[in-house]
């Protein structure tokens, strides 16, 4: 362990903004990255789904 | 209503047409015949008021054309040889903003217009992938939906199945009956039973009619 | 009349928003134009701090410049434009909400992107509400002046870019009062003098341009 | 070539192989990613010149690194996809490429970060953050030639091309870019050369860097899996599939 | 297949001379940067010296991007691509031939053009030599690989202007070892190896430019 | 000499044709029909190998045509909904090119291919100040030009007037006498005597003929 308090952990000897700035920023982009494929599965097999409904109506 | 005298239009040095008077009445179909090349398009585009390379006078409702200008353009639907569709609108967003241009247009029968030339199904999809025909029915939709007497057409029914022509034949008709006027080209034989006469260019340059 | 103005906005909009080229081109052509200069020049900040605000200047009038010619020009090739002159409703009226849609698109755009090119050449924080300020006034009249150049060249068969011919003599009291006003807040004089000048063009042209561009349409299209 | 490589090419198989993969690699990534932080922001000892920003590293690097891997495999895909015609590399190029982005948007937001508090501006002109800003470009062209072409196949095809074109240029655009640098400006700010770190520094950022790649590794799979149900929506399979859900 | 390459080199000089525009466009823009960068960013003599060998490369390859564009959608609108496809010809002589066609009407011209540039902008008479030199190798560099994007953009309705996006980052080296180039010569150090480097890329773009190009076109086209 | 099997072909979803199979024999000409946009010029695209959006074997002269790629497009006349004439070019320039592009036409006919087409006298007149009709002309003066076997159409007869079009017709007629085969689209009631076959896309969507 580095720091010898938590305020002092996230003071980051002063460079707080821009290191909290960063790993906030790579949780944003890791998160992106997890949730926009989440969604367009979801999107899509709801999609899909509406379609093959459609298709057993009309036949 | 549309009344043309003494028209010349020369191209290049080649005479078109010269002498070349007209009358087109209420009710009335005309349609102008020629070959490749005869001036066909050039007349209408006079007619319409874009082009102003001619001599001679044209009329509507008895007065100049050039002095009615505004009232003119409101009672007249021009259809050219480019159908004035952007690709990447959908056909209803395509109608729309002609709905708009025109006073004598309703936007409310888009739909209805739309229906009327067979492109129900296909209200959004961008015109760059419709087919050569179904683009050019998008521009005819204008027919159903516009009001204006006067109707100049340049070869309507170009890339149009037969199905289409025939129904478009039924729809300037009854523009006709209706007590409109249509002037048009087409190199096809026209089915339409009714009251269509025919000014042929090549027979007629430098004559009058 | 005011509908056919908004439904001519709606319909540029929606044209530029389908194509996307026509949003973003001239938007790449200015990152491009920052992202070159220090490559080609000097990756310097001091001496890309001088150059910037007339960079940035040049890059946004040429951006505007090139985008000028496809304003009419998709219209006259689909026949749409036929159908335009043909309309009751005065022509000016759709020309001006074309050019003013067009600004919006590429001027506005790039006022709201300058200061990004701003860092990327190291302008001084000072300069940067002058830069947008007089890019904010300027890039109205480089659109409404370029209108007309496009619309007297639209029906050209040979020669399309006669268009920068034209036009750039006229763009150039633009290009000089708005580099100045950038370089006025750098070195921190007063900058409202040229931005009166700015807005004095600006007014001018706002007056003028919509008829001498519908003018200049009739006669292109009426050969 | 061997059984595999053919199999790779069913896109049924594919989705098999990449649903039981998948929660392995979710696991690893979640349990790297989260001890390497940890590790790296609570433990690592501060750089003795650049204090806690310094931090910043274990980001910073493992998606330099991530960028260019995955813009790599991207053109390797893409080739695969043009000489076999083999539909799975053509998704997989299509799947990677906004990942690629991403980790180079992080890459250059952090190193942008970094720079003020230990250069003191946001940006430099300096070879390596060039190079890295012309990589995100050539990723952009990758996804903007996609999402244009609206056939699936063209799209594919014409952004293979691409990717392989660019894959030519990578190096050349690297070697040029540096000695454009080292030429016109001397050395003044240089990114800390290789450092002889101590170990309690870098073993951080392997664990760090493979936990990037075991990301990665999920990421894609998920996009790949929504990538085959669109393609093969008409098949029996994802019916099937579809009808389970 | 000599006789093709010739006939397609014919047809695009003819093309060029009766549009007029597309054969002077790319030099009036390349004039415009030199008469507007003075007047946007500095008049000063020296200073503009400095910015000399940077500015004309960035003008040059701008110029040459943006007429890139055209060099293939023409042809697409009007159906001659689909012809070119059709012929039982191998496509890259075609496609060589156009590039180069093209080339000599913008990158040779530029070439031609630069020393009136270089004066403009106060490039000393040194420099002259290494800007003609590093011009003449690196313009054809910048067509071969333009030609490629412009052949994965030609069937594309929205976006046609992604090739500056697509194409811009290949570019840049050629943009770095020619202005170096040109400065070397300004300051009297040797610049074979730059124009070695300058060789070695449009060796290698000649090499797989055409394969590229064709395959391009094939795709485009296929959809 | 043409052998398709089983083509299926679909668009935005949407089926265009299935299981479509026909032969088209040396001598023969067969004439797609259906309405717009039933697909007639995605079928004659995809025929002519530029669209590769299909599934189905296409043979010529009984091997896949992807292996006898050259051969084919040698042997093959392809006139697509673009006529592919440049409008600053003259109709000869423009011709010339295409002789140079095809090893089965000859430049020395283009004078008199262009009397054929009706434009002698307009040789040296650039694209863009011919009429519509004449500037299908120019493209269509490469059939009179060239001596491939197989050639593919999509709808001619546009814009050209109703002599030009029985030309049309008694070349074509003429080209299969030669054992020639020809594959069109067209909306107009061919008026040709003689070996003409008709493939219904409306019908025969989902079904082979
Ligand atoms: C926008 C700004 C920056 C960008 C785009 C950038 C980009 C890169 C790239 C591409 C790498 C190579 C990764 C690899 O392949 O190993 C890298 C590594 C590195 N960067 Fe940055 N960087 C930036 C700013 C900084 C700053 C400000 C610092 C610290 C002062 C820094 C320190 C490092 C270090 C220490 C490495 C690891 C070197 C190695 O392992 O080879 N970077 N960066
Ligand atoms: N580029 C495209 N992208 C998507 N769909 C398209 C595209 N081009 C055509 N289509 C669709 O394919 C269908 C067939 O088009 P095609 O052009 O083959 O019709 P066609 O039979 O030639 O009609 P026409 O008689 O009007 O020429 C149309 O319904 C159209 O909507
Ligand atoms: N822009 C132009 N400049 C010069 N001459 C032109 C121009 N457009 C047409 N012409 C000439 O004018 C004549 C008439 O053309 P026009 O387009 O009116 O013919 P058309 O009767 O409509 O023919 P088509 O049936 O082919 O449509 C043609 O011989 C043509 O050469
Ligand atoms: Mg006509
Ligand atoms: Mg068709």
């Amino acid at each position: 362990m580095s720091f010898n308090s938590f305020s002092e952990f996230l003071a980051m000897g002063g460079h707080g903004l821009y290191v909290w700035l960063s790993y906030g920023l790579g949780v944003a982009v890791l998160a992106a990255n997890l949730i926009v494929p989440k969604l367009g599965r979801n999107r899509l097999l709801a999609e899909q789904k509406r379609r093959l409904r459609r298709e057993e109506g009309v036949r | 209503m549309l009344e043309v005298q003494k028209l010349f239009s020369e191209r290049d040095d080649r005479v078109l047409f010269s002498q070349l008077s007209f009358t087109l009445n209420a009710g009335e179909i005309v349609q102008i015949e020629g070959q490749n090349g005869s001036g066909k398009t050039t007349l209408l585009r006079i007619l319409s008021g874009l082009s102003r390379n001619y001599e001679g006078a044209i009329y509507w409702r008895g007065e100049p054309v050039a002095e009615v200008r505004e009232q003119y353009c409101r009672e007249l639907l021009y259809f050219g040889h480019q159908a004035g569709v952007k690709a990447v609108l959908t056909p209803e967003e395509n109608l729309r903003w002609y709905a708009a241009l025109s006073p004598l247009m309703d936007a409310a029968g888009i739909m209805e217009a739309l229906q009327q030339v067979g492109l129900r199904g296909f209200e959004d999809v961008p015109c760059h992938s419709l087919s050569a025909g179904q683009n050019r029915r998008v521009s005819l939709a204008r027919l159903y939906l516009s009001r204006a007497p006067l109707w100049i057409l340049d070869e309507p029914f170009t890339a149009i199945d037969k199905r289409g022509v025939a129904a478009k034949e039924r729809l300037l008709l009854e523009h006709a009956r209706r007590g409109g006027s249509v002037l048009l080209t087409t190199h096809h034989e026209l089915g339409i039973q009714g009251p269509v006469r025919k000014i042929n260019l090549d027979q007629l340059a430098g004559t009058s009619v | 009349m005011a509908g056919l103005f908004m439904a001519t906005c709606r319909r540029e909009f929606l044209l530029s928003f389908r194509r996307k080229s026509d949003l973003v081109n001239p938007l790449i052509f200015f990152l491009m134009v920052a992202t070159l200069f220090p490559l080609g020049v000097s990756p310097e900040s001091g001496f890309l701090a001088q150059l910037a605000p007339g960079v940035v200047w040049v890059a946004a009038l040429l951006a505007t410049l090139l985008s000028m010619d496809a304003l009419f020009r998709s219209d006259y090739e689909d026949g749409s434009l036929e159908q335009l002159l043909l309309s009751p409703q005065p022509l000016f009226v759709v020309a001006l909400a074309k050019v003013i849609a067009h600004w919006m698109m590429t001027g506005l755009a790039l006022t709201l992107m300058a200061p990004l090119l701003g860092v990327m050449l190291f302008l001084p924080a000072e300069g940067m509400p002058g830069l947008m300020l007089s890019l904010l006034l300027g890039t109205p009249t480089l659109s409404l002046i370029g209108a007309i150049g496009a619309a007297l060249t639209v029906g050209l068969k040979k020669g399309g870019v006669l268009i920068s011919l034209l036009v750039l003599p006229l763009y150039i009291p633009v290009l000089i009062f708005g580099s100045s006003a950038v370089q006025a807040t750098v070195t921190g004089l007063p900058l409202g003098g040229y931005l009166a000048l700015l807005g004095a063009l600006l007014a001018l042209a706002l007056a003028l341009a919509p008829l001498a561009i519908s003018a200049a349409l009739r006669i292109s299209i009426s050969s | 070539m061997p059984r595999w490589f053919y199999q790779l090419a069913s896109p049924r198989w594919c989705y098999q192989i990449t649903g039981k993969l998948l929660p392995w690699f979710a696991v690893a990534a979640l349990v790297l990613l989260v001890g390497g932080s940890v590790w790296a922001l609570a433990f690592a000892p501060a750089d003795y010149q650049q204090g806690n920003s310094f931090r910043i590293i274990y980001l910073h690097v493992p998606s330099a690194i991530l960028a260019q891997s995955a813009y790599m495999l991207m053109a390797v895909a893409g080739a695969i996809g043009l000489i076999w015609k083999m539909k799975v590399a053509d998704m997989v190029l299509k799947s990677a490429a906004p990942i690629g982005a991403s980790m180079a948007v992080l890459a250059l937001a952090t190193g942008a970060i970094w720079g003020k508090p230990t250069w003191g501006s946001w940006w430099v002109w300096d070879a390596r953050l060039t190079s890295m800003l012309i990589l995100f470009f050539l990723y952009l062209g990758v996804m903007a030639l996609n999402s244009a072409i609206e056939n699936e196949s063209t799209a594919a095809q014409a952004s293979a091309v691409l990717a392989l074109v660019g894959l030519v240029n990578i190096p050349i655009i690297k070697y040029s870019v540096e000695w454009w640098n080292t030429l016109h400006q001397p050395a003044t700010f240089k990114l800390t050369e290789k450092p002889a770190m101590p170990v309690e520094m870098w073993l951080p950022l392997l664990v760090m860097v493979i936990g990037f790649y075991c990301f990665f590794a999920v990421s894609l799979m998920q996009r790949l899996r929504n990538e085959i149900i669109w393609r093969e929506r008409r098949t029996g399979w994802v019916r099937e599939l579809l009808d389970k859900q």
